[in-house]
């Protein structure tokens, strides 16, 4: 199934785009997709620390992913 | 010049959301903004002449050249001064009914609760993670509530956290978007940013001040706002409480100091130097990892694989070159370096220090 | 002291969407900010930090007090002195690397042309619908890239308009959104602001300039932005080239004259001191068309109809009773009262005028 | 039909909400909904100096409203 990702912060400068189709196994939970990013994109290691949002609500790793959802990897920021 | 407040705030008295009354509870409230930069300076100006009546400014720092572009409340004469000093001091020019004062000292995990306690309001407009941890903690201990604003280049965030709800409970917190205080983030490094979204972010977090204190709009409760620059586009997360996080305990238990950047094998790594002395010999083959594959690099380049679709499989090692891998900032080369050691070990590979910007 | 351009901007070149060559463009670009103000006061200061190299400065407006709350480059110090001598005096004490210079006369029709001829990007900051329009109007003829920003209370407007496009063409501009100046809107007295919304729309526009000039990012162009500081949220507006609007023709034909409020007829209204004399006589019936039902009103009300369901034909006139009609600034009473005479004219009514903030 | 009504600027003032819901005739214009907003709302009178966007883009009179669609009334502003 196909997924919209949304790139905030550094990760924007990790995967060098702020959104991107994706295509994701159905059933796939939000734990599966992290650690299909960090497969792919090394630099995301840390992405455990960061938040993620499904349709722009917090989610935890256990929530199932379904098609077309916007899934935002959001990490944390630090400048002032 | 003899200044009247009705004069004063004539422009915000007329508006039926604020009026007298929400003039009243500004002149009345006392706002502790803690850090004097590029948030915290026109949040200081900005919150003071909206009629803030008790304004305190915490800052350790001192003005610097490369500070100016974006903390504009600071002019050349100010360079090498305290920043929270100048900064009370400009208030002092502009806003004849606020009491100001400052604290040029760090806030630290000994300081932090005394600090905000005789506030009703308390600011975030510091630039360290740990920090920024260690002020909302404390909010959450003392029940204040917090405006939080922070970025990364064109992104900014800003929420209102632990606001406390007419049933006495409180609205989320940083940990609830970030439960811990992310360590090794690739980029330790400054950045940089462009002085609007800098100014907007602390303009935002001004915004909830006055909408918190005048009870007036809707509060950035419960999410978090990211403004990004690049392209207008605004995205709201909403939170959800996190109740496996016990911040008396974590407080406790932390110390709040810095964490710092992964540290790279030094025998991955090439300095711009060294990398000047082999760059033409025919035994040396340069990969660069640019996502822009157009981008100009100062020097000749033989592969181009874009960061985003590498993939230590596709590539075919010649064990006769010695590879140096290039990125903008040396941190994605030396994530490409370390993982093509890995799969071939025998591989002569190097990552370019800090990249083509240190060049 | 000696400041080096590339210390002062060092936060900025780091950017690879900037590097030295953005800085560069950023350097030879002259833009011309007409308005000192609320907008016109930040974006200046924001533009010259930047690196802007050529800045010129127009208002013909002095510093008042009642500016001072959102226009916080002026100081207490500065009330009666010029805007755009004052701004241009800041501007110098923090940007080493800008030229400014300020014109402190207003803009007609017939400086228009000559005044925006010499510069690259036009930002307006005024606060006149008609000198809006003038600007505009200007900006097309000249071919000059126009960046856009206004507001009313709580609600900022943003676009970047007339902006050449690669095959030539230009942009929509102020009169594809709204063809002719509106004229008669209800309410031309200063509707008030607070303000973060108003340094947030000024930074608006500073990110367009930044992003047109060293080409990074996406525009706000064939749209407009409008950002509601109450809510936080953001609206945008597509638009679409309107071609049966002639500027050439609307420049020669008009005069870019204030228009000026709808005069109310005098004897339908009554002012606040005639109203004390009657508002506690039994023969005085007080109808508020408020429609929070809720607010506090400093007088006593026998009826309450919410403007927003009035309507005449559900109204049962006491011909004994003289009607008073209140609302908080005499704009929808006096609707309302016009609309009940013309129903019925027999009827003894009046509309409070300027409503109860006069009072 | 059902539709959404958004307000700007000093219409929101005469109105005295920025959102309500709004029925309509199936088929209608903007055009006569700018009629029945006037009927309505009689300090609405300058709307035809007014922009209507309907889902966020610009329309003129003559444009057909369906049902669900957002129409935000946008006047000029002139603050600075």
């Amino acid at each position: 199934m196909e997924i919209q990702l949304l790139f905030f912060g550094i990760t924007t400068d990790i995967v060098g785009v702020n959104k991107m189709k994706y295509t994701l196994k159905e059933g796939a939970t939000v734990g599966n997709l992290k650690k299909l990013l960090i497969a792919k994109y090394s630099a995301l290691k840390n992405i455990n620390d960061f938040a993620i949002a499904i349709n722009e609500e917090y989610v935890k790793d256990t929530t199932i992913i379904t098609k077309n959802d916007i899934v935002a990897i959001i990490p944390p920021v630090s400048g002032g | 010049m003899n200044i009247t407040s009705e004069e004063f705030f004539k422009r915000q008295t007329t508006l039926s959301e604020i009026g007298n009354e929400g003039q009243q509870l500004l002149q009345k409230a006392k706002v502790l903004v803690i850090g004097c930069g590029g948030l915290g300076s026109p949040i200081a100006i900005y919150l003071a002449t909206s009629g803030v009546g008790t304004l305190h400014l915490v800052d350790f720092d001192t003005v610097s050249v490369s500070n100016l572009h974006r903390q504009v409340f600071f002019k050349t004469e100010d360079v090498k001064k305290s920043k929270a000093e100048i900064l009370a001091s400009e208030v002092k020019k502009r806003a004849p009914f606020t009491n100001v004062s400052f604290t040029d000292k760090a806030v630290t995990k000994n300081t932090v609760l005394d600090l905000i306690s005789n506030f009703d309001v308390i600011v975030d407009g510091t630039d360290s993670l740990s920090i920024k941890y260690l002020i909302n903690d404390a909010c959450v201990l003392l029940k204040k509530p917090l405006i939080y604003g922070s970025l990364y280049k064109f992104d900014g965030y800003v929420a209102t956290f632990n606001y406390q709800n007419e049933d006495g409970s409180f609205s989320c917190n940083l940990r609830d978007a970030f439960p811990k205080i992310a360590t090794d983030i690739p980029n330790c490094e400054e950045a940089g940013t462009l002085n609007p979204i800098v100014g907007i972010i602390a303009l935002l977090q001004v915004n909830e001040v006055l909408k918190l204190i005048t009870k007036t709009g809707i509060l950035l409760v419960n999410q978090l706002l990211i403004y990004n620059a690049l392209e207008n586009s605004q995205f709201k997360m909403k939170l959800r409480k996190n109740d496996s996080i016990h911040i008396e305990e974590i407080f406790k238990n932390s110390d709040y100091l810095e964490t710092y950047c992964e540290t790279q094998d030094a025998s991955l790594l090439i300095s711009a130097s060294e990398f000047l002395k082999i760059e033409t010999k025919n035994s040396t083959e340069v990969v660069s990892v640019l996502n822009h594959t157009d981008a100009l690099i100062p020097f000749k380049v033989h592969q181009k694989i874009p960061y985003r679709t590498f993939n230590a499989e596709d590539f075919n090692p010649d064990y006769d070159k010695k590879y140096v891998v290039i990125c903008k900032k040396g941190i994605t080369s030396y994530d490409v370096t370390l993982k093509l050691k890995e799969k071939f070990p025998q591989l002569t590979i190097f990552s370019l220090v800090n990249g083509i910007d240190n060049y």
